[in-house]
């Protein structure tokens, strides 16, 4: 790779210890890429949490915070002080919520550990957005901006809809960007590898946030980490919408850009979309697609007694808080359902000063901030059968923790809280 | 040993010899487990064993742990990287891995696996190499060696 | 204008009185205009506070927050009940931080009356996201989507940065809006509408947040409330940078939209930015255009012993707090001078659990919410000259509050904290 | 009143006729107040005495109450029309209001503070209208009556 010379002089070891372990991996991943050269990044978004337990014994064992950077966010075993980081860089989600601690059966002492992380990481200058989708709380880049993001549903989010260019960065390469404001300069950073490769015709109107979770589902499992464009949009889709699309594709598949024509930044038109070349495939997306889609992401859900309901993913915004509180407002929850909604905790701030997590409360619920069933892997003790309103978390939290699954509209999953069973069909 | 990876009209019939790009150097050898689905790090494998999980995965339940993991890419979360960071600090990585599609998840995985790993094939190993073949792999020169099984 | 069937049918009243008041207003407004038609939206920002000293009497008058809404956000004498909004709708700045209250000289039953209102429009179903800066904590429309705004620096950053479709909505009409989903189809919503008028030539690099609303104050006064397009960029800017553009050409001029050449989600090409019309007029903007941008900005400024440092115009993001934590870091203000910094109560959260609020208040400084100086009217008794980093506030701070303000960097206005002394000058 | 107002050839030498398109309908009159500047409604007005307060405006401190405020257009915040909205509660408000650009900041305002108001004149009524000269609206019928000073 070729590096500038302020960057051979980090390599070299020149802006200390850290800093050249950093550069040392940015190196060896860019070389694995086949990349060129390194790009100047001003905003990362990683994680560098040490709550899950393989990490909180590799901490006791190894020196702290200090440990688990070098080793999960560098790549060295050799434990190093970590600086200050030198770009804008902000905190992903986490693995509990430290308010909900003892509801989602986290032990004291890891939330002792949550805490000093939180103030370790405050100390270095990143950021505790704590969530899945920092474009929800002040992290907004704008477009052609080059970021180092981990977490897939953000990944294809800012690189799609506001149309920033990022790779799905993860733990490691995310920890070095901080430190030296570098990252390969490969893939979506640049223009040539942003134009669409398949081509999906909308035969169906796709208009509410359940079906641009199906759709997105459904593209991800055929076009796989290719860039599809859709076309045939009838209605103007907005943020909780995109959220659940981008989300839903880039768990069946490893989708991190798409083009929406007319819609996203780069897709004025078919051409401009596929930057002139002609799509590899073109895809039909009507009645049959869309059931099947229903079945696939619906594939563990057998028992209609429901004993979770599980909403926030990706974390839900105020618009999304709203509407449940509008379905839940004055009823109250089965005796054997649970339900938890996560939220950036940020977000939480404004629903508790609306009066909106008293809605929740008040009917039996919770709103909960930082993490979520899947990534924080919790849940009310003895859960069976979930539902959920979110694509991606009906496919990973069957896998992670060993339940059934039920997608739907989130007016079906309120319905499954408040009577217990589930009766979601699609509509 | 390295003789045998020579690539010389005299290999043996049931052995093939592929050529790739070295993504990580080094050199390992094992048995190989193939599947042409692509694999999730975060919520496909379990970490400490090397399981795969995903619901709908063609290798469920079976683990990668010192095998020559033979797949096409990296899908899903980018919690790849440290998904399969943590298999190899818990010893159960793959022993190599041999990919075709290059992905940022799948470079980084592969680099904090350390690894051997390969990928830009002149041949496909999808359609070469079946689970249960032994493979070495040498990624500092960029060859694999499969004896079938 | 013409109307649909439900828009008549909201308009003779079959949907309420508080309704039919709105759809009246909108039906005048629409025609004040010129607009044929009204067009859906579901993202309202308005403001609805009743905290100002005019609407306190007001409310006091003629029955409370139900009066005010009637007059100030439906322009109906009468009072009527307002009922719960029928579209996503968000609360801008207010006029106070209630937490900070007695710092900011208002009395404690202004507060009562804030808390009372919160309560009011948080069941009324508005966000109480309290910003100029609504696309930092949450409300981050998608291009295309028709949206009704109020809050210049917001409606530009979203109409140019994001393709979003809003007019400067005024606080009648976004209240309208909220209660109707509806808004005159006229101006920005009209494609027609949102092709570049001036084009501007930068003749030298704009790089820095400072270089950015300088740029955006010069534009501002030259193309008043036409649409500029930036062409010769050199680097690629960032959310606060834009930000602040912004707020600086709304501020000088009227500019509601602009864009930049490569940049904005609109102006991939000089064609597409003027939509393949002729500019009206070409500006070069170079190093003599700076100065005089600077000169102007700093009219008021003449004494150098400065009172009072005002930040977070418009509401600092993360980032930006970060940044003025490791330029204060260690330091105390000097005993004649306070500084206050705005941003968002939904930041404010993450800025205090990252110990960023201590940083600032070890110092001697405030961080706080909800309002501003000029919006709020709210300073340290006796301020004279104040120091801000934002051409916005140099703009307005003089006029409404009779000070002197200096406008320089963000380490200029630390340094003038530091010091007492303003010491800025155009690098 | 309304025969002064008629376009006929015999409209004495110091009276101008204007036509534009209605903006608030309604009728008034008064004494006018011209700028060639924008106007800023909150930050740049008064609007408990309808003073002009802009740093930099050639109004400042001049007040529209009870004016025909002659002016191209709106600028700034979108707190235009609820400035103009008190104003009118606090009786500050221009008698009328003869403007050139039409944007939403002035239509709302213009509404919100049930002046008579119009638009889209014949000719440029900055032009032919000076500060002291009496000025009568029909907005009606759209009609702008000008008597020099
Ligand atoms: S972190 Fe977020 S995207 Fe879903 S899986 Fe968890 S809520
Ligand atoms: S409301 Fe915001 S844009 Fe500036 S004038 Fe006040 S901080």
């Amino acid at each position: 790779m070729k590096l500038t010379d302020e960057e051979q002089a980090m390599y070299a070891g020149d802006r200390g210890v850290a800093v050249q372990r950093a550069m040392d991996l940015l190196v060896r991943y860019g070389e694995a890429l086949g990349a060129e050269s390194l790009v100047d990044t001003n905003n990362v978004c990683g994680t560098v949490g040490a709550t899950m337990p393989f990490l909180r014994d590799y901490s006791a064992k190894h020196g702290g915070f200090d440990a688990v950077f070098s080793e999960f966010n560098l790549d060295s075993a050799d434990v190093i002080e970590i600086p200050k980081v030198k770009v804008y860089s902000s905190h992903l989600q986490q693995g509990l919520d430290p308010e909900h601690a003892e509801r989602q059966n986290v032990h004291s002492d890891v939330v002792k550990i949550y805490r000093a992380g939180e103030a370790y990481t405050g100390k270095l200058g990143i950021q505790p957005l704590n969530t899945c989708a920092p474009y929800q709380v002040g992290n907004v880049p704008v477009k052609g901006e080059h970021c180092a993001w981990m977490e897939s549903s953000a990944v294809i989010y800012i690189n799609s809809v506001l149309g920033a260019r990022t790779n799905a960065e993860g733990r490691e390469s995310a920890g070095a960007a901080m430190l030296t404001g570098k990252i390969p300069y490969w893939g979506f950073h640049l223009e040539e590898n942003r134009g669409g490769t398949h081509l999906i015709e909308l035969d169906i109107d796709v208009r509410t946030v359940a079906d641009w979770g199906l759709l997105g589902y459904y593209i991800g499992e055929i076009v796989q980490d290719r860039i599809p464009v859709i076309n045939g949009l009838q209605h103007v889709p907005n943020m909780p919408k995109l959220k659940h699309f981008g989300a839903a594709a880039a768990s069946s598949g490893g989708v991190e850009m798409y083009h929406v024509i007319g819609q996203t930044p780069e897709a004025p038109t078919l051409a401009a979309a596929f930057r002139g070349q002609r799509p590899l495939e073109t895809i039909r997306y009507g009645a049959a697609e869309r059931r099947l889609a229903y079945e696939r992401v619906n594939t563990t859900g057998k028992d209609t007694q429901v004993d979770f309901v599980m909403l926030g993913c990706p974390h839900y915004s105020m618009e999304q808080i709203w509407e449940v509180c509008q379905l839940l407002e004055g009823q109250r929850l089965s005796g054997n359902t649970q339900l938890w909604i996560f939220t950036p905790k940020a977000t939480k701030q404004m629903a508790d000063q609306a009066g909106y997590t008293k809605i929740i409360e008040d009917a039996g619920g919770f709103l909960m901030t930082d993490t979520c069933s899947s990534v924080g892997r919790v849940m009310p003790k003895g859960t069976r059968v979930a539902a959920v309103d979110s694509a991606k978390q009906a496919h990973y939290l069957p896998a992670i923790m060993g339940v059934q699954a039920w997608f739907g509209t989130t007016a079906e999953c309120i319905q499954a809280a408040v009577t217990g069973r589930w009766t979601g069909a699609l509509a | 040993m390295s003789t045998l990876i020579e690539t010389t009209n005299a290999t043996p019939a049931n052995i093939i010899v592929l050529r790739g790009r070295k993504v990580v150097g080094g050199v390992a050898e094992g048995e190989a487990l193939v599947t042409t689905d692509r694999i999730s790090g975060w919520g496909g494998i379990d970490p400490r064993t090397g399981t795969i999980i995903e619901t709908r995965h063609a290798l469920r339940g079976q683990s990668f742990a010192g095998k020559v993991l033979v797949f096409p890419g990296a899908k899903g979360s980018s919690g790849w990287s440290s998904q399969f960071h943590i298999a190899r600090l818990a010893g159960a990585a793959p022993a190599a891995m041999l990919f075709n599609e290059m992905t940022t998840k799948i470079a980084l995985g592969a680099v904090v696996t350390h690894a051997p790993a390969l990928t830009d094939f002149d041949r496909n190993p999808l359609e070469l190499i079946e689970t249960g073949d032994w493979v070495k792999v040498d990624a500092d020169r960029g060859i694999v060696e499969i004896i079938k099984k």
